[in-house]
């Protein structure tokens, strides 16, 4: 277990943090860690920050997020990894991150100039790094229309020419990624989803994050589009902590 | 060309290489897309009666030399396994049901369902706490397992193998007491523990946990020779074997059939055709024409 | 400046690091010398009534993650290992007579002779053979444990510490049993084997051996922890302890000393220093003042 | 444990043979092997060769030497190693090679042009490679004068001029050892003497082979005169396999 003192923590959503701090691996876009707070349990969660320092942006979900939302700056985080694959670096031209929940915490590295933004949230507090983007260039969604478009991330989408975007890059609830992947599939655009299960051992060992016999947390999170053809199971059902197969 | 094909019981395998319990074997798909790469069998997540979560993470300590793992025996529970096992069988071949509970009769409960959903046979996963004495497991207890044993034999028609756990005094009063299985595998995981020094707690939220890999090879080698002395019983040998060379000292200190898990962890899925490939250049190499001639040549 | 000092039984210790019995401790000249280059106290070989050449070689098998030997307790006997504990003494830290033995007489008069050679205290290793049973350690057998030491402690006065083997499926009613020793330590080496593919035989001569070294440690620290937790005993930590960070590791687990051995094979004997520098360190870092401060911490 | 197999077999002398095969690690003049024969046992024996094919030249003393000098070419031997530090390269100009028994085998890799030779035996019989010298530079003794000097090593080294070598190589029983030892201590001349005790493990941990707290197997078996005068055990006391302390 790998261990940095916390340089800052920056509240920037209701309750989502940023916690920063130093960590001289190299860390790519797309990868994550397994953050342990000790007695209380360890979550998968992306690196929203791969430079120097790096960063997380965790939201409090319950009772493994909530303890590592709480860390002070100069408190010590826990944590494993990288693991995982990354996001292809986009080519030249414009592109898109779409980002649902916290999902955009993962795609967070990947804002540039370039980059247009799709961020969907339950309600406007909820919504983060919308200051990231060029003004001009994201869309805001909520569930409850407090802010942006009533509406979730597809609705957004429909909106867009994605003619003008070189690669899309989606991280979010799988039902929503389920949407967007039937959507723009008759497309032909070049798409990646990161995709989001239960993890235990994040090492490809423990099969609580499998997709139809891939692993998640080892050969993705980020899969292609043709990936996600053969996935039956993306979006359909998933395998709770037990093991007992559920709908999603 | 030497045959890399063995027998375990009266189940006919491609490769010594089975998928080890607990590993990657919890959802169908990935256990047909496990048989699919070069395994000549999966064993599935040991299931019980009930729906259990297992221990909430961390679940696993990554060690240079292995791994330690307190999944706690989460599975779905007998009941909602069968689509999984569904699943896993279109990969075409042998699935084998691992089973734990703690009385003869939930054993027997388990292996019928188990047999109904179509499984190839049954493994014992006799590791699992012991309610009537406590602190020890099942399978520390010969006279528990001999009725476990013989009571599942009188019910089921499909192979019966019993895995054996390594933290015991006396493996031979047990593996005496298992006579009537059909194959032993061993060994399961040895009892360990991980503390973060910096955080300094254990690090398993379990605090222990069952040490796998590579540090755990010679121990299993050792059981898997002493029990074939002894007993003669066939026997499935697993615990840390990552290469060809692991998987011969195995062989040849008794096993007919291997099971690997934790390698999978460094190598991917796709260790199962390189341990047959490299198998099979070792017979080659040094005269063997079958897996059979080489079990237990250490012996003597 | 934190302090590395700490205490087992009655006997202050420099730094927590001794000498683990076995390794370079046959010769007075090199325990002499040993205890000049850091280590706090050196427990001498396992020393029995009559001499004993030992298994033929091979003794020794080195593995990537630790050792199997089988030197078979090897030893001069008791009448003839005064001379090496003359000279070992030369060194001006304590020297702990390591003995073993099959009957609480042997144990007794063994120690009696020890006490007379000055030693500083007394180690009980529990695991060779037990000739009432057969097939386990004397270690295994609690009655046996319990009267051991009632009668040493009732005939010498110098500290009596126990050593436990791993190779047990009940550890607690073990250390129960070893309850008025000064201190347990903890562990033996583990049972294991190796074959020799190529020549299709286990290397050792004795062909069992026990497994030392870093695939061990984790095992050690899980028994450490449960045997601490369990009966708060003074516990001496050994078994693959190559670093700072795995001292702290038992420490935290709940030992109050150590020993090393293996370690001396990859690092030599400057090993002993450097894991008191680093000890130290770590111990500057994390703002600790004691040893016994971070003893058991990871209990909590 | 490694295994090659045996190339050839030549017998140098009476019940000794040298046993050549391929090893591809670098091997340096006095370092050894554990040479294991399957069910036998295992011993110390130096590499009288360290090119390539690499070589052993052993006795039959006993239970463990008698399986490996039956080895024919073909067969595999089996050895761990290499162990122990080495001679170091002599200076330029003339070096005396001082071989008793076996001993001449860990000294042979380094008969060159300039190495002068003393090798002492029971018996001519029992002599070997000192064909591999200029025919002007060797001196053979034997203990029941079948050949050359009749003596021992030290016989022959009294009637030699020191000064003319660079160096001095010294290899054969402890006894004779000391005796060469006290010899040349007065006359300040650079020796190197392999020395053997019984070895069990050879990687420094049984203690079966120390002299005065040094493990022979690792730190030798090479010492110069400046380690010998601090081994008060040297010549004097050893332990036996049981760890029993005897006079030598
Ligand atoms: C690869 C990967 C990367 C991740 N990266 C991030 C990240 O960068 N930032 C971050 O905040 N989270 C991230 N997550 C999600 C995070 O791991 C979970 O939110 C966390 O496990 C929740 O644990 P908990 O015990 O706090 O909540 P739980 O007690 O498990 O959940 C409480 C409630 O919240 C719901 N819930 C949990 N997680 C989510 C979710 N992600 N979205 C919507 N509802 C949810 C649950 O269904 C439940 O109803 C990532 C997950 C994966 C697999
Ligand atoms: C570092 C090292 C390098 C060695 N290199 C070589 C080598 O290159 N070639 C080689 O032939 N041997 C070498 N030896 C010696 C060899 O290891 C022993 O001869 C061997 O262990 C004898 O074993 P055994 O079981 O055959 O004889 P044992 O049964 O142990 O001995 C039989 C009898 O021979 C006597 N004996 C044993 N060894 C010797 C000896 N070396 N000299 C004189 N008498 C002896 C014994 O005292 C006994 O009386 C080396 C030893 C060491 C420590
Ligand atoms: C993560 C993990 C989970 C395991 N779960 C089970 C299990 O449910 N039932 C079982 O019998 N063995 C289980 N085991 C033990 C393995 O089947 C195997 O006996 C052990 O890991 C040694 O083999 P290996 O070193 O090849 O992994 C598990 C091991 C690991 C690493
Ligand atoms: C070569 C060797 C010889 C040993 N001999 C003894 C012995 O005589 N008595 C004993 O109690 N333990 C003996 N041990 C066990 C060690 O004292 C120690 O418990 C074990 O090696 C674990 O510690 P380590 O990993 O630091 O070596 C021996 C270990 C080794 C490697
Ligand atoms: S989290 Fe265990 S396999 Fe992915
Ligand atoms: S032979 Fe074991 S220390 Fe040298």
């Amino acid at each position: 277990m790998n261990f940095s003192i916390i340089l800052s923590k920056e509240v920037v959503a209701k309750n989502t943090v940023t916690l920063k701090f130093s960590f001289d691996k190299r860390v790519y876009a797309g990868q994550f860690a397994m953050v342990w707070t000790p007695g209380k349990g360890e979550i998968p969660i992306s690196f929203s920050h791969t430079g120097d320092p790096k960063g997380i942006t965790i939201k409090n979900y319950g009772d493994m997020s909530a303890p590592i939302v709480a860390l002070n700056a100069g408190e010590r985080i826990f944590f494993r990894g990288p693991y995982g694959n990354s996001f292809t670096k986009p080519k030249d031209g414009d592109y898109l991150l779409i980002g649902g929940g916290s999902g955009i915490a993962s795609l967070a590295p990947m804002i540039s100039k370039n980059a247009h933004g799709i961020i969907s949230a339950r309600s406007m507090e909820d919504l983060f790094f919308l200051d990231k983007f060029e003004k001009s260039k994201v869309i805001a969604t909520t569930d409850d229309g407090s802010f942006g478009i009533k509406g979730n991330a597809l609705d957004a989408l429909r909106t867009l020419d994605l003619e003008k975007f070189q690669n899309i890059y989606v991280c979010g609830p799988e039902k929503m990624m389920k949407g967007i992947y039937d959507y723009i599939k008759p497309k032909n655009i070049a798409a990646e989803f990161s995709l989001e299960r239960p993890m235990k051992c994040a090492i490809g060992i423990c099969d609580s994050c499998s997709v139809n016999g891939i692993q998640i947390c080892k050969t993705g999170p980020v899969f292609g589009m043709d990936s996600l053809r053969d996935f039956t199971e993306f979006g359909t059902t998933r395998l709770m902590l037990s093991g007992k197969r559920v709908n999603i | 060309m030497p045959s890399i094909r063995t027998k375990i019981g009266p189940i006919s395998l491609e490769n010594p290489f089975m998928l080890a319990s607990g590993i990657l074997d919890e959802n169908g798909y990935t256990m047909k897309r496990i048989l699919e790469n070069g395994a000549s069998a999966v064993v599935t997540k040991s299931i019980g009666t009930d729906e259990r979560t297992g221990y909430s993470t961390p679940v696993i300590v990554e060690l240079p030399y292995g791994l330690i793992n307190a999944i706690g025996l989460a599975n779905p529970g007998i009941d909602n396994f069968g689509e999984e096992i569904k699943i896993a069988l279109k990969g075409n071949r042998p699935v084998i049901g691992s089973i734990f509970g703690s009385t003869p009769e939930e054993f027997v409960n388990l292996a019928l369902k188990m047999e109904n959903y179509g499984v190839n046979a049954i493994e014992l996963n006799l590791s699992c706490p012991h309610v009537k004495g406590f602190g020890s497991e099942v399978g520390s207890d010969p006279d528990l397992v001999e009725e476990i044993i013989k009571e599942l034999k009188s019910k089921i028609n499909i192979p019966v193998f019993s895995k054996l756990s390594p933290n015991v005094t006396d493996i031979l009063s047990i593996a005496k007491a298992a006579e009537r299985s059909d194959a032993l595998v061993m060994i399961n995981t040895v009892r360990a523990m991980s503390i973060d020094i910096y955080a300094r707690k254990p690090v398993l939220s379990n605090k222990y946990g069952g040490l796998s890999g590579q540090a755990i090879k010679n121990i299993g080698v050792r059981y898997v020779y002493e029990v074939k002395k002894e007993t003669g019983q066939q026997i499935v040998g697993v615990g840390g074997i990552e290469t060809a060379e692991d998987a011969v000292e195995y062989i040849m200190a008794g096993a007919s059939a291997l099971q690997v898990g934790t390698v999978i962890h460094k190598k991917g899925i796709g260790v199962f055709k390189e341990l047959s490939r490299e198998l099979e250049e070792f017979m080659n190499h040094e005269g063997y024409e079958t897996v059979s001639e080489m079990t237990g040549v250490a012996l003597s």
